[in-house]
């Protein structure tokens, strides 16, 4: 099958073989396609969120439900529930799943002075009118039901952003490293979280001189501590240098992003915990009991990789999602490569379900223009 | 086996004092206890059919050890002998042919096809570390270029004629004595065979079906499928295989056939064994 | 074993026209323990005896995942069947990275086939060891192939091989007809049936011996062994206890299997 | 898309600079945009017969929408000696896989499907862009996609693939200018359920918006469809009629006495 | 026009104007022999005719005045060169020499087509090297007469007629009108020498006398018309 990938020229391109020399000078095998992938480690739950835009590199957008290269199960078996997501075109609020989504925060509203209201009681809000692009839509929750592997493997998913071209090579390199090295275990070896993100440095690092031009995020359940899983994050660049981070994205317009998350998140764990003392410190400033001093990060092993901020932000997976949505909404304002629609994967550990997490897929439009 | 042994027979690089490569000899062997395979050249087309054993009856019989393969839209062969030596042949007339196209642009026309699936099968006979194939396999093709059809066969030695009507397997010298009754060549046609014209594809499918059971013999032999392909203007000169209910049709008539033929004059089959 | 001075060479054809070096090949898929495999309209099921070479060795493995679509049942020469296996996953995988599709398992199994072929015609390497039963599940549906030393490949409703497997093909050989409408579970049952016919003498199939697997429409390729496999052990212990069990006949095992 | 938009033909890049370019890297014989759209019961593909050499129209009859299996359908723009050779790799494979089939009754066996195709394609566009020596073509894939049986699904499938392996699906596609001028138009006409009547008019419209406004368009047109039936059918190159007589356009506007303009 | 830079035709301003031209002589390396160049064929119901001009400049040098640039590939298969001479005289070698080989390996006089495939496949495969324009046109028993244009880069499509070289740009309009369907002989004949003289009379790179040859089943007609004597002549405006 292989071979067939390289056009084979046959005996005919012997003839002139004493004229080899490099082809092309001036072309481009790079080409930005937009895209910003974001990802939220929580006490018990984890999250991914990409925007489904496509654009050609310019001022062109190539397709407005992009996904198969942005999010994506880091094995080919949990590669599912979310090609066909992609392939399928993701349900509009009006669609029949939306209506009977179960959820259980009111919706995120907009204040007179246009600010996004947190949620308060729990109430389901009015549908809201897609049409106005600065709105955020009515939330509907679309239910996967959970992976069948053992509990012990959970999904771990893998958010790329940059050359599409590349973050597409990037998944296909990536799970035949990662298939090949799982297939070839007697009993089923399954990898966890930090293995995994330490394979994807291996095979981001492998193409070092002619690098993947795609900025990763990985998502996945922690269990390595007995006290059920913790959420677990890193964020990549092109070639392999990564960090554990509570919250994290990459992509067209991190730089914006970033610091909205920092704050938001900041403001919820205020929230959650006003009772201490330390509380009005944002956390992106506050070590914890777990963290190692920056020098031992260089050494880039996952397993012990602790970062200096907190490994996993303390709000509900209900304000961490309506948290990346409003994030979203604000870049999405300020840059032309973000927009169209977010879809977000939430990844919950339930302790009553022998602790196989359940996957929920959740998706709010963006400015179209 | 008169002529084995006196060592001269371990290795197809060794001729014997009186000139002969045994090993080849003895490949053809593997090839004359397999299964019949018969080639007709008619009119308006190709068929070929094959012999094929049952080894047990837990078998799929649709995709097990198919005999007969596609080589090219315009091409098929059928192999009889070691089936997964036939197999190695098969893949190397695709490469040809789909060389031979991606080189030149055109269909590759069977006499070519079937002298460079003759070269390879030779190169098997030349090595002491090679071994000759088991198998012996018939090249129907038809050219695109010259609006003709052919029909050539390829032994284990490498050699390759082209037939009229061609059989190879256990039931051979039958099945040529008893294609030779058939109104196949032209020549013939001109001279003593008189004014008959040469039969169809149809009449070829029923009569290959009537002299593969005529062969068979149910207490000795065991179940076999038959298999059949053709390649004529009804299929716009692709090779496709014959449609089962056409087989069976033309298996009823045989057998129908063959049961009167016995009342007139019983087992004249035999004679010939 | 010695037969004439034909046999001791792949590239040499006996006086009758046969390969003895491959027969004998052949012979070394009758040294490993039974392997049974058979499929339904909807599900393929393998079915093992696993052998350990002493009390306190653990169990050999008999049946190797390849993808979620297809896995193999080996006989013979352990070892070889790993290289093939290895090569099998590799062919997957990467027609999975080019295609993002399961590999359709017959060209998989005849690209197979021609592998071993290769090894019957020169010199330089000696045939496999070692038969195959491969069960899948693709795009035309469930599979059982049976390979063998020979490069022939057979597409079969159920097929055993191995030491003593004539007894589990005689089972399988009298109910097949039975298995198409079968499901999972009953086919599951049919393998344990007629693997139990190929137990040695004294022995009997039980969780540590036993392992089978099962792939099928919108079921991955999964292994049932140990405790897993209890639940089935004690569902045989009651269907064999009031029909008197199947194993009665107890034949060498003869494997009737040809070039 | 942006630069295939050169590959569409804007003389300074689609002709060798003196600076040693290889024309693998600047194509020279090029055909501008394809276009396609699902509609209630599969596919609708459509692109101009026009091949550019350079600025000059020189090849009138050159056709770019290829079938390339009973069930799928590729059109190409961009450099036209690649895109041949491409189809004539994807054909070869093609036949590779009827020649190995399982059985001998072509109906029994079922062949790739265009989302195989079009997956196995973006392997090759992306393996040659890597080498720097890229197939300079935006390729449309067309077609149905399978179930796990193999029997044709009743989801249509349209991909695209560019010439650095960037491949998409979506309902509605454009390459080359098309990207710009016809995408908008067909992203707002276009409804899932869109009879084949429809579908061809939206297409033709935006052909002829196209001839317009595109230097490197035709109105001599080919429109191509694959059907749930698993039909793959191209029409023969057929001439699209244009208007050109708005009052407007008909008054001179640059004679003496009018208001200026020209 | 800087007449000194004796080899680099790319410094001529004008060359930027003619897509066909310039993309036909830039690359050339200085020194480096062009068949600046019209040739032109077409194919009639029994055959086809081929034409062309035979100048060879090197710059603004005519390296040779009365060049071929008709070559034969088989007994009726021709093709006209354009571009780099070394390249297409490479070019026509390995074809001629793959069509000898197939011819024996066949026992049958090769198909147009194959000729023209073979051409296509050299000049994409090694479309980075190479600078040739090639017009493929000859008789075959089973297609009778065709043409097929192979340009740079290594296309290939089949057409009545063809025209190519850094000529061909000025005669475009004047063939399109020019041409019908289904010519006699001596019309397509007729067409060539017009059609190739005009170009002659307005490209610099093109000039001397009208080589012709008329490809039919019964055989090569070559035919010659001198510099002095061409359908139309330099004319005074």
């Amino acid at each position: 099958m292989n071979k067939n990938i390289f056009t084979s020229s046959s005996l005919i391109l012997l003839v002139f073989s004493n004229l080899v020399e490099s082809s092309a000078q001036k072309f481009d095998p790079y080409q930005l396609n937009g895209g910003l992938v974001a990802a939220v480690a929580g006490k018990d739950y984890v999250l991914i969120a990409s925007d489904t835009r496509l654009t050609d590199g310019g001022y062109g957008i190539n397709s407005r439900r992009y996904l198969s290269g942005r999010i994506w199960g880091a094995s080919s078996s949990s590669w599912e529930p979310i090609s066909t997501l992609a392939s399928t075109q993701l349900p509009q609020s009006s669609s029949p799943s939306a209506a009977s989504a179960s959820w259980n925060v009111s919706p995120a509203k907009w204040e007179s002075d246009g600010s996004l209201a947190m949620p308060l009681e729990e109430e389901n809000g009015p549908k809201r009118n897609e049409h106005e692009s600065r709105s955020l839509s009515f939330p509907w929750l679309h239910f996967i039901h959970p992976p069948s592997e053992a509990p012990k493997n959970s999904p771990v998913f893998i958010g790329s952003a940059g050359c599409a071209s590349d973050c597409e090579s990037l998944k296909r390199r990536f799970r035949l490293e990662l298939d090949s090295l799982e297939c070839n275990f007697p009993s089923g070896l399954k990898l966890g979280v930090q293995s995994i993100a330490n394979l994807l440095q291996q095979v981001l690092y492998g193409r070092r001189g002619f690098p993947f031009y795609s900025f990763c995020v990985v998502a996945g359940m922690d269990n390595r501590d007995s006290d059920g899983s913790t959420g677990a994050v890193y964020v990549y660049d092109a070639i392999g240098s990564f960090e554990r981070v509570a919250v994290g994205c990459s992509g067209t317009g991190r730089e914006l992003l970033q610091p909205i998350l920092d704050r938001l998140f900041s403001e919820s764990s205020r929230n959650e915990n006003h009772n201490h003392d330390e509380c009005d410190i944002p956390v992106a400033a506050h070590r914890d009991v777990m963290s190692v001093p920056a020098g031992e990060q260089r050494l880039g092993v996952a397993g012990s990789l602790r970062p200096p901020v907190k490994s996993f932000v303390d709000c509900s997976w209900e304000e961490a999602v309506t948290n990346i949505a409003r994030g979203y909404q604000s870049v999405a304002e300020r840059e032309i490569s973000v927009g169209d629609e977010i879809v977000i994967c939430l990844l919950k550990s339930e302790s009553d379900v022998n602790n196989s997490p359940t996957l929920h897929v959740i998706s709010f439009n963006l400015k179209k223009d | 086996m008169a002529s084995s042994g006196s060592g001269y027979d371990l290795s197809s690089s060794t001729f014997s004092p009186d000139g002969r490569i045994f090993q080849i000899e003895y490949a053809s062997k593997a090839v004359e206890n397999a299964g019949t395979a018969l080639g007709l050249r008619c009119r308006d087309g190709i068929v070929l059919a094959v012999e094929k054993p049952l080894q047990h009856k837990m078998l799929v019989s649709k995709t097990t050890g198919r005999r007969i393969h596609t080589v090219d839209e315009h091409a098929g062969v059928a192999i009889t002998g070691f089936v997964s030596d036939g197999r190695q042949i098969v893949g190397r007339a695709r490469d040809e042919a789909s060389n031979y196209f991606e080189t030149y642009g055109t269909k590759i026309p069977a006499e070519v096809l079937a002298n460079r699936i003759s070269a390879y099968v030779h190169y098997f006979t030349l090595h002491g570390a090679l071994r000759p194939f088991g198998a012996t396999t018939l090249v129907a093709a038809y050219d695109p270029a010259t609006k003709e059809h052919s029909l050539h066969m390829v032994e284990p030695s490498g050699v390759s004629y082209e037939y009229y009507g061609c059989a190879a397997g256990r039931g051979r010298q039958p099945a040529r004595t008893e294609m030779e009754k058939l109104s196949i060549n032209p020549k013939h046609q001109q001279g003593g065979g008189g004014d008959m014209e040469l039969i169809d594809v149809q009449e070829g499918v029923k009569q290959l079906a009537k002299i593969v059971y005529t062969l068979y013999d149910a207490s000795k032999d065991k179940p076999f499928e038959l298999e059949m392909s053709w390649l004529c203007e009804a299929t716009e000169w692709k090779h496709v295989g014959v449609p089962r209910e056409f087989i069976s049709a033309a298996t009823e008539w045989a057998k129908k056939e063959i049961e009167e033929a016995e009342e007139e004059d019983d087992d004249d089959e035999e004679m010939e064994e | 074993m010695f037969r004439n001075m034909y046999d001791t060479d792949v590239t040499v054809w006996s006086p009758e026209g046969r390969l003895l070096q491959v027969e004998y090949a052949m012979e070394s898929v009758k040294q490993g323990s039974a392997c049974i495999a058979l499929r339904s309209d909807t599900h393929s099921v393998i079915g093992a005896l696993k052998r350990s070479v002493s009390e306190l060795s653990s169990h050999q493995q008999k049946i190797l995942e390849i993808d979620d679509h297809l896995g193999i049942g080996i006989a013979g020469l352990t070892a070889d069947a790993r290289t093939l296996a290895k090569w099998m996953r590799n062919e997957c995988l990467n027609h999975k990275y080019v295609y993002g599709t399961a590999l359709p398992s017959g060209r998989l199994v005849n690209d197979l086939a021609d592998r071993h072929q290769r090894t019957t015609q020169t010199y330089v390497r000696r045939p496999y060891g070692v038969g195959l039963l491969v069960a899948s599940f693709d795009k035309n549906g469930p599979h059982v192939y049976q390979t063998c030393p020979s490069g022939n490949v057979y597409e079969c409703y159920a097929s055993a091989i191995g030491a003593r497997s004539q007894s589990g093909r005689t089972y399988l050989e009298k109910h097949y007809e039975s298995f198409p409408g079968c499901d999972r579970d009953e086919l599951i049952m049919h393998a344990l049936k007629a693997l139990v016919g190929c137990v040695s003498g004294d022995g009997e199939l039980t969780s540590e011996n036993g392992s089978v697997a099962v792939v099928g429409k919108n079921e991955k390729f999964t292994l049932i062994e140990g405790e897993a496999l209890q639940p089935y052990l004690d569902r045989l212990e009651l269907e064999s206890g009031n029909n008197g069990g199947e194993n009665v006949e107890e034949e060498q095992g003869g494997d009737a299997m040809e070039t | 898309m942006s630069l295939s938009l050169q590959a569409g033909g804007s003389a300074t890049r689609a002709l060798p600079s003196a600076a040693g370019t290889t024309h693998t890297t600047s194509p020279i014989t090029t055909g501008t945009s394809v276009l396609a759209v699902k509609y209630r019961s599969g596919v609708l593909l459509a692109a101009d017969t026009l091949v550019s050499y350079g600025s000059m129209a020189k090849f009138k009859n050159a056709r770019r929408l290829l079938p390339i299996n009973s069930r799928t359908l590729i059109g190409g723009s961009g450099e036209y000696s690649d895109l041949q050779s491409v189809s004539d790799l994807l054909k070869r494979n093609a036949l590779e896989d009827k020649c190995t089939a399982d059985s001998l009754y072509e109906e029994e066996n079922n062949e790739e499907c265009a989302k195989e195709v079009w997956s196995y394609l973006r392997a090759v566009m992306y393996n040659r862009r890597s080498k720097m020596n890229p197939l300079w073509n935006d390729i449309v894939v067309a077609g149905f996609k399978q179930n796990d049986d193999g029997t044709t699904s009743d989801e249509p499938f349209l991909g695209v693939v560019d010439k650095i392996g960037t491949a998409y699906e979506d309902d509605v596609l454009a390459t080359g200018f098309g990207g710009y001028i016809a995408l908008p138009l067909m992203r707002e006409k276009y409804r899932p359920d869109m009879e084949e009547g429809e579908a061809r008019a939206l297409l033709e419209d935006c052909l002829r918006i196209l001839f317009y406004r595109d230097c490197r368009a035709l109105n001599r047109v080919q429109i191509a469809k694959v059907t749930r039936e698993g039909k793959v059918l191209v029409s023969e190159p057929y001439e699209l009629d244009t208007f050109w007589d708005f009052k407007g356009f008909v008054d001179t506007k640059a004679g003496l006495g009018t208001d200026g303009g020209w | 026009m800087s007449y000194n830079a004796a080899m680099i035709p790319r410094q001529n301003p004008l060359d930027d104007a003619y897509a066909g031209k310039s993309a036909e002589t830039r690359h050339l390396k200085p020194g480096e022999l062009s068949t600046g160049t019209t040739i032109m064929a077409i194919s009639f119901s029994s055959g086809v005719v081929l034409c062309a001009d035979s100048r060879v400049s090197t710059g603004s040098y005519v390296a040779n005045r009365a060049s071929d640039k008709i070559s034969q590939l088989h007994d009726h298969i021709w093709c006209c060169r354009s571009g780099s001479a070394a390249d297409t005289q490479a070019l026509t070698d390995y074809v001629r020499h793959y069509l000898a080989q197939l011819a024996v390996e066949t026992g049958r006089p090769p198909e147009v087509k194959v000729a023209a495939h073979l051409m296509r496949r050299l000049c994409y495969e090694n479309k980075d090297h190479l600078m040739a324009g090639v017009i493929v046109g000859g008789w075959d028993p089973v297609s009778g007469g065709s043409v097929y244009n192979i340009p740079l880069g290594g296309a290939c499509i089949s057409m009545p007629f063809a025209i190519g070289g850094s000529g061909s740009t000025y005669i475009y309009g004047l063939v399109d009108s020019e041409f019908k369907e289904n010519m006699t002989r001596d019309e397509a004949l007729a067409l060539c020498k017009k059609a190739v003289s005009h170009a002659m009379a307005r490209d610099g790179s093109s000039g001397g006398i009208i080589r012709t040859c008329v490809v039919t089943e019964e055989g090569n007609v070559k035919g010659y018309i001198s510099g002095n004597t061409l359908p139309y002549g330099p004319a005074g405006w």
